[in-house]
């Protein structure tokens, strides 16, 4: 390290611990304003059948080896035909149901409200940030890192000589947005685990597409090896009760 | 258990917060006699210690007990399954009893 | 599921209770969390929480939940002053709501008026058809009067849609082995098993329905079936071992003599059952052994 | 015993063939390892930020940390891991780089508060 700076101890305790805290307390905030705003919205018939077939597919793929052969191609038959099997999507009725749910208002109403939830406290405390603590060097990483990471971490102060593990207020932000997770799932519980990062690559996919599943689990079905394990348990059984007889 | 295990924890972080807090102090210390920071004094490390200690038993004990994963397992053998409630029909025998509780609801 | 710990923690709280040693409020919520139908004990204990408003204001807004849990368990004891009242109390605090609809339908139910709570059910159908609990009530309430063929109508009606609802596939295959149609409980028995492969019950039903149907392949796979609950509960399940002897014996019947090799290499299990059995009856029911070995001496088992 | 021996080996065998585990209590079981290691990575952070460690130590004490917790979950599992866990890994390593984030967030922090001003 070139030179150490000297940073006033006011710094401390009016940007940094402040900076922290209040980022702690809007995660919590917006934990419970997103639990109230979460809506109940009755599911179409389709999608809840879809849903359940999707389900029992699973189940069966699961726990194909739990039951005889036999039963196992019936269902696999049953799920699977080219004509009437449930999890065979007809061509021309993909496309559809993608336009349907484009359409569908109460589905994009939802999206909004779920980010809006994300975007407004964001942009809120970006903007209280960027007004209060702009241009302080508010905290220093305590290991070396490259060059490569000066905008990263020096975001809003535009000096090339001060070494780069100093870290502006507004950087300090980005970081606790980032490394916070760990402290909320702990402190709000496993429900919050999805954070931000997730949830900003799943504004990509707009959602889950309910027939390409379906698709997907049919191909599931279709490659599985069937292979009864039952037998196998009587050998199981023998040992157990082997063991139970000799205690 | 979890709730003396939680206090634990309380504790232990008190210890780190305090540890932190005297070893501020001890920097302004040196800032006025002038010395260099080697490490912090030994009732820190010794506070760090045993809050390190405090956090680690707070950190098994509060999250719950490992249940076991094996079915067939004494805690996890199935015994009976449960009453189908959604399926319940009231036609039952006990309708030709008669109550002989005589309970109210008060309002 | 109904685990042994959790057996054990709900005797040690409802001798708890019935000696007045408090945790009302535990028992009832372990209750709902397992589902198990003790109705007077719910009806009982629920009542001195709610009759007394200092308990009541204690658990907070669990108290809703707890006057639906009381006044079905009075309506399953025929309190139905009990239950009329509580359903009020429910009613002034959720106006709109379609659950007590549904509780109030019950109510009719449970007094035995058919034509009021089928029409009541219908109308909150038609409001919304994938009500799951107001379907379920409403083949229970066939089953009620006794149109068994109606309840299972309905029943596979419902299915169509809600097939994941492992709940209704053992309601059917309960009902199919009380009508005797072993071939179809067989199959819901095969669904139950696919949704929850590790439980050993499922696994012990089906071998019985398999074990009914008869016929050597069945009998065989049946004798796998009883393997698996006897694995799966570690041995300590009577039925199963019981089940395992019956199949060897049937088996040897019908193989008279010409055993196959498949045979030959499970030759063990049932001499192991029929000694933890045996060891089983020495332990819990010294005096009933005798009954024991006659009965596995009849199915030429014994040796 | 080579019979006993043999049987032995063949249950082994056919019980690693078929896993049959409450996927439930499995489930139960990672959240109190990911609660543990979380809050011990934080606990470490503010430690290793406390000591004034830089750059590599402050990463050794990571693991040293995360080390100890294995042993620490070993330990509440009353060192049967089996009976508890389908693998190993899920007691040693899984989460081992979880906490990481949090670690260095913390670390950042507490070194920060105590040392730079």
């Amino acid at each position: 390290m070139a030179e150490d700076l000297v940073l006033d101890t006011a710094i401390r305790d009016w940007v940094l611990i402040p900076l922290s805290v209040v980022m702690v307390l809007i995660g919590v905030l917006r934990y419970f304003v997103s639990k109230l705003m979460r809506s109940y919205q009755t599911p179409d018939p389709k999608i809840v059948k879809e849903g359940q077939v999707i389900l029992r597919a699973r189940n069966l793929k699961s726990a194909a080896n739990f039951i005889p052969p036999k039963s196992f191609r019936a269902r696999r038959i049953y799920l699977c035909n080219e004509e009437n099997g449930l999890l065979h999507v007809p061509k021309g009725q993909a496309q559809n149901a993608q336009a349907q749910m484009f359409s569908d208002p109460n589905m994009a109403m939802d999206m909004m409200k779920k980010n809006l939830s994300m975007i407004i406290p964001q942009t809120l405390t970006f903007a209280w940030v960027n007004f209060f603590f702009s241009g302080f060097v508010a905290a220093k990483i305590p290991f070396p890192l490259t060059q490569r990471f000066r905008s990263m971490l020096q975001n809003g102060i535009d000096l090339s000589t001060v070494d780069v593990s100093y870290v502006s207020s507004r950087s300090w932000y980005f970081l606790n947005l980032f490394g916070l997770r760990g402290l909320f799932s702990l402190i709000l519980g496993e429900e919050n685990a999805m954070d931000d990062t997730q949830r900003m690559m799943q504004m990509g996919g707009f959602g889950m597409d309910p027939t390409r599943s379906l698709g997907a689990e049919k191909d599931n079905l279709d490659i599985i090896q069937h292979d009864w394990v039952l037998s196998k348990f009587e050998q199981r059984a023998e040992a157990t009760l082997r063991k139970l007889v000799k205690q | 258990m979890t709730g003396l295990g939680f206090v634990v924890g309380v504790l232990g972080v008190l210890f780190l917060s305090h540890a932190a807090y005297s070893t501020i102090q001890y920097k302004n210390l040196l800032k006025i006699t002038e010395d260099e920071f080697s490490g912090p004094p030994m009732n820190v490390v010794l506070e760090l210690v045993l809050g390190f200690m405090f956090c680690m038993h707070a950190a098994l004990s509060v999250p719950g007990k490992f249940q076991s994963i094996h079915p067939d397992s004494e805690e996890n053998r199935v015994v009976s399954l449960p009453a189908n409630m959604e399926f319940m029909i009231f036609n039952h025998r006990g309708r030709a009893i008669i109550s002989e509780m005589d309970m109210k609801l008060k309002l | 599921m109904v685990s042994k710990s959790e057996e054990e923690q709900l005797n040690r709280l409802e001798s708890q209770v019935e000696n007045g040693g408090g945790g009302a409020w535990e028992y009832l919520c372990l209750i709902r969390k397992l589902k198990i139908r003790r109705s007077d004990n719910v009806l009982k204990y629920g009542l001195t929480i709610l009759n007394d408003p200092k308990k009541r204001s204690s658990i907070g807004n669990d108290e809703w939940t707890l006057y639906e849990q009381v006044a079905i368990a009075a309506l399953d004891c025929h309190s139905y002053d009990v239950a009329k009242d509580c359903i009020k109390v429910l009613r002034k605090k959720f106006p709109e709501s379609k659950r007590i609809a549904r509780l109030e339908a019950m109510l009719l139910e449970a007094k035995g008026l058919w034509e009021e709570a089928d029409k009541a059910y219908s109308s909150l159908l038609e409001d919304n058809p994938l009500d799951q609990a107001t379907h379920k009530r409403r083949v229970a309430m066939a089953k009620a009067e006794g149109d068994i063929l109606k309840a299972v109508e309905w029943l596979n009606k419902y299915l169509e849609i809600f097939m994941a609802d492992h709940e209704a596939w053992r309601e059917l295959a309960e009902i199919y082995v009380s009508l005797q149609m072993y071939k179809q409980a067989a199959f819901c028995y095969e669904e139950l098993i696919l949704s929850q492969p590790t439980v050993p019950l499922y696994h012990l039903s089906y071998a019985d329905v398999l074990y009914t149907l008869g016929g050597l392949e069945n009998l065989q796979t049946a004798k796998k079936y009883y393997a698996s609950t006897i694995d799966l509960t570690g041995g300590k399940n009577t039925r199963a071992l019981y089940g395992t002897c019956l199949c060897a014996s049937a088996i040897a019947q019908l193989t008279k003599g010409g055993r196959n090799r498949e045979d030959k290499e499970n030759q063990d299990l049932h001499s192991l059952a029929v000694t933890a059995l045996e060891k089983d009856y020495k332990k819990r029911a010294p005096s009933k052994l005798p009954l024991l070995t006659s009965t596995l001496r009849s199915l030429k088992l014994s040796s | 015993m080579a019979g006993g021996d043999a049987f032995e080996k063949k249950f082994n065998e056919v019980s690693n063939d078929i896993p049959i585990f409450n996927a439930e209590n499995i489930q139960n079981n990672m959240k109190i390892i990911y609660y543990s290691r979380t809050f011990l990575s934080i606990v470490g952070g503010v430690i290793a930020g406390i000591l004034g460690f830089t750059g590599f130590a402050g990463f050794v004490l990571y693991f040293l940390v995360m080390a100890v917790t294995s042993v620490g979950l070993i330990a509440k599992a009353k060192f049967s891991v089996q009976s508890y866990f389908d693998s190993w890994n899920r007691v040693i390593l899984d989460g081992f780089l979880g906490g990481l984030m949090s670690f260095v967030l913390f670390w950042t922090f507490a070194y920060d508060i105590v040392h730079i001003f």
